[in-house]
């Protein structure tokens, strides 16, 4: 536990000198909205469609930044110096929660920004965060194993987006079908499909990541 | 494999074209004159969904005794899976525009054959960046069995969300089309006789790849000893 | 053209298609197996 | 840890890369008080044997044992006991000396270190740049900040990979007496290609040899 947590500190920390990840991350999310805003112009969009840019934009936006956390180890050759005094899964654990907090960071940046520029309007704010909350943990989690995966590949930038598309897409269609629906209906229990498939994905997703990071990890 | 079983099976492929053009009656209300691609279109589908499992099976093996022969049956399971959903969908597809209109209509039959798509053209990439050998084989049988979990999902969470245009006559028992008694046995003859010729493809690439391999770890001791 | 005869070429060329890479591969597999006894290796054949 | 006796064991460890065979049937054992160095020619695998025998790489066949006073340690506590240098081994270049300390040792447990961490950075010639980000370092500095972070712990096993690497004459004295300190009551391993440094071990394994 005490690994994990200093893991992700000692990522923190780093990240905080360099600002390298959320740097990628927020400067996409930004251009990409501006992109879709300037292309879509005075059409509004319907909520169906809305919500599935929304997403886009959050997935592709991820992917510029996610993998940046193992790669940076690989790169530097400082992932034999951790591997020495860390166990694999508290290394997992604590690069999935760098994750989780770029995720949230760029969520509380694109989410507003979002909403004033598209016109989204969203009728149950429940929904839609919960939505958000529980898809965190879905993305993070998989961005993070398929991130370990890339990172000991020789070419990294776009194999990420390839390998973890495939597998993030239960996440991506679930919470689009999610997110339409907190812009059409105020009651929890018409999401309830969407939000159990996203949660339980996000726990099998990081059971097998941490069972499987072993094989990763370790030569 | 044996002589006998080539007659067999020879004789089974034969008698099922048969079975399927002239035996079985035509099903009258939503397939019509398509029933006949039906006994056709739906064994390599399910084919491909074999093989990825049968992937997914190596790939454990190969993380759990580091054979790499294990690896192989993994890749050669995954070259004819792709190979098989490639099929699946050009022929879905054009079946797609004569009966619905149009070549693709993301049905959730077709979401989950462009998924297993992309997996199995994500998990060729992923090896084609990976050089040393060991690695490749590690980091391929974590990616499949990765991509294996998330099968449920697709099995389970898209249908609920996008409703289907196939139809549904084996999965779904009350359902709209009802099979005849002739149709149900040319169907399933058919699905076993397939199963049995694809997997003996697939034992075939697999005595070529142990022997390749035997071979491959002769002449390297050879050298080493040298 | 009658919809039926399409189905079965397709299945015709697809089935033609299997058969001709099982020959492929049995050809493969029969030079292998040569190669391997001209080395006496046939022990580890197990 | 006081009077612990540590045992260190390798059981016929073979390592294949693929089918490229690297390591075969490696086996020794060495215990507390003596040192035991791995010697071969460019490529035959010392590093490989190096990795192997601090869990940083897992062996084809064979094993590594760990014992205190023949109690076998567990795979996964194994990083409490050892240090490893090695010019595979980096640092995080962001953050500073005292950052990389700070995590390297409250990773392995360890409370109060700090006066163990300024009597090292004294003896390394480092202190007065604590707080400098680890990329302004020269190599010789970050090599020398690497046996900082590999000695705060007191490891019971200590490896060094070339002891000799980036370092000037005052810097190999220094590391010379840790080492010598090292195999009075503690296991070094050194892998080299220095005859010198040979002469401080007690066991010499080659590899790569017929």
């Amino acid at each position: 536990m005490k690994q994990i947590w200093l893991i992700f500190l000692k990522d923190i920390q780093q990240e905080f000198k360099t600002r390298y990840a959320i740097n990628a991350i927020m400067l996409f999310a930004i251009v990409t909205l501006s992109a879709v805003s300037f292309s879509i112009g005075a059409y509004t969009a319907t909520t169906r469609v809305l919500a599935a840019l929304f997403w886009i934009i959050l997935f592709f936006s991820s992917m510029s930044g996610l993998s940046h956390i193992f790669i940076r180890e690989e790169e530097t050759q400082t992932a034999d110096t951790l591997k020495l005094v860390a166990r694999p899964s508290s290394i997992y654990l604590g690069k999935f929660f760098f994750n989780l907090v770029l995720l949230v960071l760029l969520e509380v940046i694109l989410i507003p920004l979002f909403i004033a520029i598209m016109n989204f309007k969203v009728v149950s704010f429940q929904i839609f965060l919960l939505t958000m909350f529980i898809g965190n943990f879905g993305l993070a989690g998989g961005g993070t194993m398929v991130a370990a995966i890339i990172s000991k590949a020789s070419t990294k930038g776009a194999l990420f987006t390839v390998l973890s598309f495939p597998i993030l897409l239960p996440v991506l269609i679930s919470g689009i079908s999610a997110t339409r629906k907190a812009a059409e209906s105020v009651k929890l229990m018409d999401a309830q499909n969407e939000l159990q498939a996203l949660l339980a994905y996000g726990i099998i997703i990081i059971v097998a990541s941490i069972l499987l990071f072993d094989f990763v990890w370790n030569e | 494999m044996s002589k006998l079983w080539k007659i067999i099976l020879y004789t089974g492929l034969a008698l099922i074209i048969v079975g399927a053009f002239v035996w079985a009656p035509l099903e009258p209300k939503i397939l019509k004159e398509y029933t006949r691609i039906f006994y056709f279109h739906v064994p390599v589908a399910w084919i491909c969904v074999l093989f990825f499992l049968i992937a997914a099976y190596y790939s454990f093996q190969f993380l759990r005794t580091k054979d790499l022969l294990y690896d192989a049956y993994a890749k050669i399971s995954n070259e004819l899976g792709i190979l098989f959903a490639i099929l699946a969908t050009v022929t879905g597809s054009i079946w797609a525009k004569v009966t619905w209109g149009s070549f693709w209509n993301w049905d959730p039959r077709e979401t989950s054959i462009f998924i297993l798509l992309l997996i199995y053209g994500a998990y060729f990439s992923l090896r084609s960046a990976v050089e040393q050998e060991d690695r490749r084989a590690r980091l391929a049988a974590v990616y499949s069995l990765l991509a294996f979990v998330t099968v449920p999902f697709f099995v389970f969470v898209v249908p609920r969300i996008y409703f289907s245009l196939h139809p549904d006559p084996v999965i779904n028992t009350q359902g709209k089309i009802h099979l005849e008694l002739r149709q149900r046995v040319v169907f399933f003859s058919s699905l076993i006789f397939h199963t049995v010729l694809y997997l003996w493809l697939f034992q075939m690439r697999k005595t070529q790849v142990k022997l390749q391999m035997i071979l491959r770890l002769y002449k390297e001791n050879k050298m080493l000893e040298e | 053209m009658n919809p039926e005869y399409v189905v079965m070429i397709v299945n015709l060329v697809i089935w033609t298609g299997i058969f001709l890479y099982l020959w492929r591969t049995d050809k493969a597999i029969k030079k292998l197996k040569q190669e391997i006894e001209e080395l006496h290796l046939t022990e580890k054949l197990d | 840890m006081l009077n612990a006796k540590m045992e260190l064991i390798a059981e016929k460890i073979v390592k294949r890369f693929g089918h490229f065979l690297v390591l075969k049937n490696i086996s020794f054992k060495v215990s507390s008080g003596s040192a035991i160095a791995i010697t071969g020619p460019n490529g035959s695998g010392k590093t490989t044997l190096v990795k192997i025998l601090c869990n940083l790489m897992a062996p084809t066949r064979g094993q590594v044992v760990y014992q205190n006073n023949s109690q076998k340690i567990n795979r996964e506590d194994i990083f409490q006991y050892i240090g490893l240098v090695g010019p595979y081994l980096q640092l995080y270049q962001e953050l500073s000396a005292q950052e990389n300390i700070d995590f390297f040792a409250r990773m392995r447990n360890l409370k109060n270190y700090s006066a163990r961490v300024k009597q090292l950075m004294e003896l390394f010639n480092l202190s007065g740049r604590e707080h400098d980000a680890v990329k302004t370092y020269s190599s010789g500095m970050q090599q020398r900040l690497k046996y900082v972070c590999a000695l705060i712990h007191e490891p019971e096993v200590l490896f060094v990979d070339e002891p000799r690497s980036n370092l000037d004459q005052a810097g190999i004295e220094v590391v010379y007496s840790i080492l010598q300190e090292q195999k009075k009551d503690k296991i070094l391993v050194i892998s080299t290609n220095d005859q010198e440094d040979l002469t401080l071990a007690d066991q010499i394994i080659r590899v790569g040899v017929a």
